[in-house]
């Protein structure tokens, strides 16, 4: 698809660039490189009114499960120092009322839309997507597996390769569609993780999710978010989320997405280099939700600046031949 | 959805009142036009991410002009005018309000606006018309929720009547903004500086005592124990009451649900957005248990 | 120690109420507990200009090996979002010179002295153990097993129990001094750490080391670290650290030192209220070096304001019935 | 180790200079007067922890009033007096300086000073005495490390003379400061708007040609390419040559070890801290493999 690098490199330095910035992942072809994060940008919707929806290379919707949940009681949210901790409970409207209210919205969009599937049990995973088989208008799922698994005595899914292996087989023989698979960040080793997920049948992987955090009010000795432990995002992850990144893509065959705390096109670009395919936009959408849409220009002029096209930047990084140990 | 408009917007204006207060002046005419009374704005401070979240304010003033709020009443040859400034009244209580503090003249912030149901969803505007009188009963900073629609109540000819309560006189700021708007102002500060010592639901309370018979409607803004307070008493009373929920807020646009409380009664699911659905609710379908109303 | 709360809550509200705030950790006493971290203090003496090292509760010095050792090429350093890297390759002049030259200083003031120890191989650490047990003025002994053990294939000590309990059972039985062990926050279950740690016969946790993690010049792409990948510490951390210490201070019994984006009393208060019983300053020192000292002035008035000691707090965070699951 | 004062400190200027350079005054006798020439400082910007660390800035100048350094020179009757302003010449290009070019008069900074070894400690001073000139070579910023050495080589009977080199005129700041006390000044840009066009080390190996037989002490500022190139100039021709070296630091005091560099032929190991044992060297013990010097 992207004009040889030798035929490139012949164009005159004066004449124009077009950088192709398109992206192929499970077999499903995206405009750009940039999603918006499960969780952060409702179904859509919500953000018609601000941004243009079809500049988006994909939205990936709030984590949908087979039935209703109405998720955690207040307060849910918290600000900590260049992130936050939310543990909103997973609230949804469950996969049936999904694909009747808010699938035809999304259909109605040139841009790809991604569901991001839940459970407590393997079989939770199972019947959300075969309820959302049915609805037209999805491109591919992301099987969010940071959640405990109720009959492994609350084990996360995403913590344990043997419970990953399951739930991925499980619904990759269930789902009518590419499956995505969600690491958990907050592991020893993402690499057995992604692995797990690779071997059991998972088409792309997408990390980070959330670390898991806390915060506490020091005048009433109570937590700051109902829950006790909640889930942290934004910039303050960067760091450790482009590290797993990277450390997965030259783990696995299969394409990764990169998440955690990307709020520019300089921040999509190291997780590109580092590996990724694509990249997904969380929490800054939550205060500049023309983010995703500053990523995508941002990604195309320096590509054009660069006269690269964006396969020729995925996993393009250069380790020095000093660098000895992957440990600090 | 009503229209809404996400942009960088310049101050015009910071001013200190007493009490740690400030009024915002903010140059934002399409978010100014299109404020309903008792919408909210989310305000962005740019240039830094340990500061990472908007922040809610509700929309207390829109005006033609960067005039004194003191002047505000008296539109006159104005009045016709499409007005150009928002403001916001704010109070210091944590590091985003103390940045915001520092703004000055020619700063940028990014505004968010308008946002959420303001008190005049159409439901609520019918409840007014039939009542007798509107009373609006706010503690602190809800005062800045408030202004807005004194004067729609004002211009629809609806009698109001302002029942406004502080910690102490430097608390009660915007008093004057509100003279030519309502019937009557009833002020209460818990140090007996000035009005009523004690809390401002004291007073309410006495009104409605008397008023037996009359037909209210409470407008409320302002600390959960307030709320809670006005909501009993109206209720006790068989009046109707709206109130406006404060949360922490992620996004402020419905899409982080992070700011949802338990609401009774109402057709979507138990769980509402204070940003969306709210943040006034009818008081009725609060509720009122301490531990869904998160202390924030 | 403390005054009985009863007795306490009896003397009349106006008058002063001087809080203790020692603290004892494996039978040593600490005035305060507040410690500044290995790797930030350097040997102390380069702050004794600063500030009074005697006010401080203990310091930590930079981690000492057996052999003297040189660390790794520039750069070593990069901020991230209210964070940074280093990849400082554990540079150190050996345990013999630590004994020799920098030992004496310390050995002069009234604060404790904790020494921080590391090693490749279990050897590594039994040898510097022995070295230092020489020394005269160390107070305990701070266990650094976020090493990647050479003979285990650069499987990093701290990231895996067995390890884990080898190092510490070998340490601990060369060590004439309390053995206290810094764990590694880079893992799915800290709390599988700590109690190996503790079974293997540590006499206190400290937590937590560095996230690993990375950055990437995007003009060069290259990694900003010559390591490629360097360990994450400062504010950004702050809300995983506490929620580890709140985890394992539930698992153990013995004490737990607490470390990870430090920067205020409230800070400090946070994590001590989580289960702490002290805690340590590290990235801060680099850009506030009074910051423990104010740390510790801050806990003093909070105690003093609240009419608590030390002791009532540590641990007393009130959790919820609401609160459920232990993950988001 | 020379006192070193850690403390908050008042702007009372920032000044903007062509190029995007800046010239802050900082009101901090303790460490103006406690500075030797070729020390620099560490500098915080409050109040915020997404820019967390200090930013090394070299002292350009110490001054008993924050009088333009246009009149510095001219120092007259103020000379006896001490210094109590303490500036820094910098150059936005990043964050942290796109940040400290926001600081008015009246705010406040972190500022550690003095740091480091200047260019005159013992042994490199015994050095400048034995020359018969000082060159100064410096590119684009480093300027700001050179003017205290050139006051102190003039207030010694010193002879100095300026290499400056930058991109553009716009880069060459600060040269007026520098007149009254150097015997020569020569200018190079790289796009040839001022002075030689192309590298200042292109003049600079021509004097040293010019001059061969005469004994010169080079004191090098600048990116790296000029430090090699100076230090290889000075090989080649005997001289002694003084290199100030940059590392990113994450503490300035030599705790952390993030600012090591490898440097030969000194007792303390393989690698020594440019923040402690520089971040003058000399040359001849740097290693100048790309390697072992950071593309910072
Ligand atoms: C719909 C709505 C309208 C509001 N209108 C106004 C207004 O017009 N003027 C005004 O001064 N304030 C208003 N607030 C409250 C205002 O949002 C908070 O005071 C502000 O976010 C605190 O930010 P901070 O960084 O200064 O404080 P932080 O350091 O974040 O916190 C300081 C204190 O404020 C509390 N707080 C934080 N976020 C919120 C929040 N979203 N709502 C309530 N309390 C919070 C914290 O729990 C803490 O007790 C409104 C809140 C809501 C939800
Ligand atoms: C001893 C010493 C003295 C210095 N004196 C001056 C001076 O007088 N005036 C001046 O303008 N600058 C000086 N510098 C360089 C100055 O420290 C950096 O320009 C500054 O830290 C960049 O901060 P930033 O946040 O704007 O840039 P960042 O966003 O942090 O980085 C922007 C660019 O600056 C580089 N940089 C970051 N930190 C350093 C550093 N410590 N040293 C060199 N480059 C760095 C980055 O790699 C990047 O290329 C000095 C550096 C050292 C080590
Ligand atoms: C409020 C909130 C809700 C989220 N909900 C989900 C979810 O339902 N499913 C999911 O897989 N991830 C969810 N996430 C995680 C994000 O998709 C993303 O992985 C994470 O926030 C890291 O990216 P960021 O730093 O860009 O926010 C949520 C994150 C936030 C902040
Ligand atoms: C530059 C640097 C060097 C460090 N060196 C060591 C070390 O030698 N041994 C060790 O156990 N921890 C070391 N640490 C980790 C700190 O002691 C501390 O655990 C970590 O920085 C988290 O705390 P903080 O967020 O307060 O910095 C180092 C940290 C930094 C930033
Ligand atoms: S604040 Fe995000 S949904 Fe209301
Ligand atoms: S900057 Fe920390 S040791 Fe030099």
């Amino acid at each position: 698809m992207a004009a040889p690098i030798a035929e490139r490199e012949r164009t005159p330095a004066g004449t124009e660039f077009n950088p192709q910035i398109g992206v192929e992942i499970s077999g499903i072809h995206f405009a750009n490189p940039v999603l918006t994060a499960s969780g952060t940008f409702g179904y859509g919707q919500e953000f018609a009114r601000l941004i243009d929806l079809n500049q988006l290379g994909g939205i990936v919707v709030k984590g949908i499960s087979a039935e209703p949940m109405e998720g955690n009681p207040p307060p849910r949210i918290y600000e900590t120092e260049a992130g936050m901790l939310n543990a909103i409970g997973l609230q949804n409207v469950g996969a049936r009322r999904f694909v009747e209210e808010k699938l035809p919205f999304l259909r109605g969009l040139r841009t790809r839309t991604i569901v991001n599937v839940f459970g407590y049990t393997t079989e939770d995973y199972v019947r959300a997507i075969e309820i959302l088989n049915d609805g037209s208008g999805i491109d591919a799922y992301e099987l969010n597996i940071s959640c405990p698994n109720t009959r492994a005595g609350g084990m996360v899914y995403g913590n344990d390769p043997r419970l990953t292996a399951e739930v991925v087989a499980a619904s990759k023989r269930a789902a009518r569609r590419p499956l995505w698979v969600k690491l958990s960040p907050n592991v020893t080793d993402i690499t057995e993780l992604a692995r797990a997920a690779e071997s059991a049948g998972a088409d792309a992987l997408t990390l980070v999710n959330t670390f898991v955090g806390m915060a506490i009010d020091i005048e009433t000795r109570t937590p700051r978010v109902s829950n006790v432990t909640a889930g942290l995002s934004g910039p303050a992850i960067k760091p450790v989320a482009l590290r797993m990144v990277y450390q997965t893509a030259r783990a696995v065959r299969v394409p990764v997405i990169g998440i955690g705390g990307i709020a520019s096109a300089e921040d999509a670009l190291e997780f590109i280099i580092a590996g990724a395919s694509a990249v997904q936009i969380g929490t800054a959408n939550f205060y500049a939700p023309d983010t995703a849409l500053r990523v995508v220009e941002g990604i195309r002029a320096w590509c054009r600046s660069k006269r690269l096209n964006l396969s020729d930047v995925v996993g393009s990084i250069k380790i020095p031949p000093s660098a000895a140990s992957p440990v600090s | 959805m009503t229209r809404m408009y996400d942009e960088i917007v310049a101050v015009t204006e910071n001013r200190p009142l007493t009490g740690g207060h400030f009024l915002l002046s903010l140059r934002a005419p399409r978010q100014a036009q299109a404020t309903r009374p008792g919408q909210f704005a989310m305000v962005r401070l740019l240039g830094r991410s340990d500061v990472l979240l908007r922040r809610p304010m509700s929309v207390y003033d829109v005006s033609p002009t960067t005039r004194p709020p003191r002047a505000a009443g008296k539109r006159g040859a104005n009045a016709h005018r499409q007005p150009e400034i928002l403001q916001l009244l704010y109070k210091i209580v944590g590091r985003g309000t103390r940045l915001m503090a520092e703004l000055r003249p020619g700063d940028s912030v990014g505004l968010a606006a308008p946002l959420g149901h303001g008190f005049f969803a159409e439901e609520y505007l019918e409840e007014a018309r039939r009542a007798d009188e509107v009373l609006l009963v706010t503690g602190g900073i809800g005062i800045a929720a408030l202004l807005l629609p004194a004067r729609e109540l004002a211009t629809a000819g609806i009698k109001s009547r302002l029942f406004f309560g502080g910690r102490t006189r430097a608390d009660l700021v915007g008093v004057q903004d509100f003279e030519s708007s309502v019937a009557g102002i009833t002020l209460a500060t818990e140090d007996g500086s000035k009005g009523h010592r004690g809390y401002v639901t004291e007073p309410l309370a006495n009104y409605l005592e008397r008023h037996r018979g009359r037909k209210f409607l409470l407008m409320v803004c302002g600390p959960w124990g307030m709320l809670r307070a006005s909501a009993e008493l109206a209720k006790r009373h068989g009046h109707a009451c709206l109130v406006s929920m404060e949360n922490r807020m992620g996004c402020g646009l419905g899409v982080c649900l992070g700011c949802s409380i338990r609401v009774e009664g109402t057709g979507h699911g138990a769980y509402e957005r204070v940003c969306t659905e709210g943040p006034v609710f009818n008081a009725e379908h609060v509720i009122w248990a301490r531990e869904e109303i998160p202390k924030i």
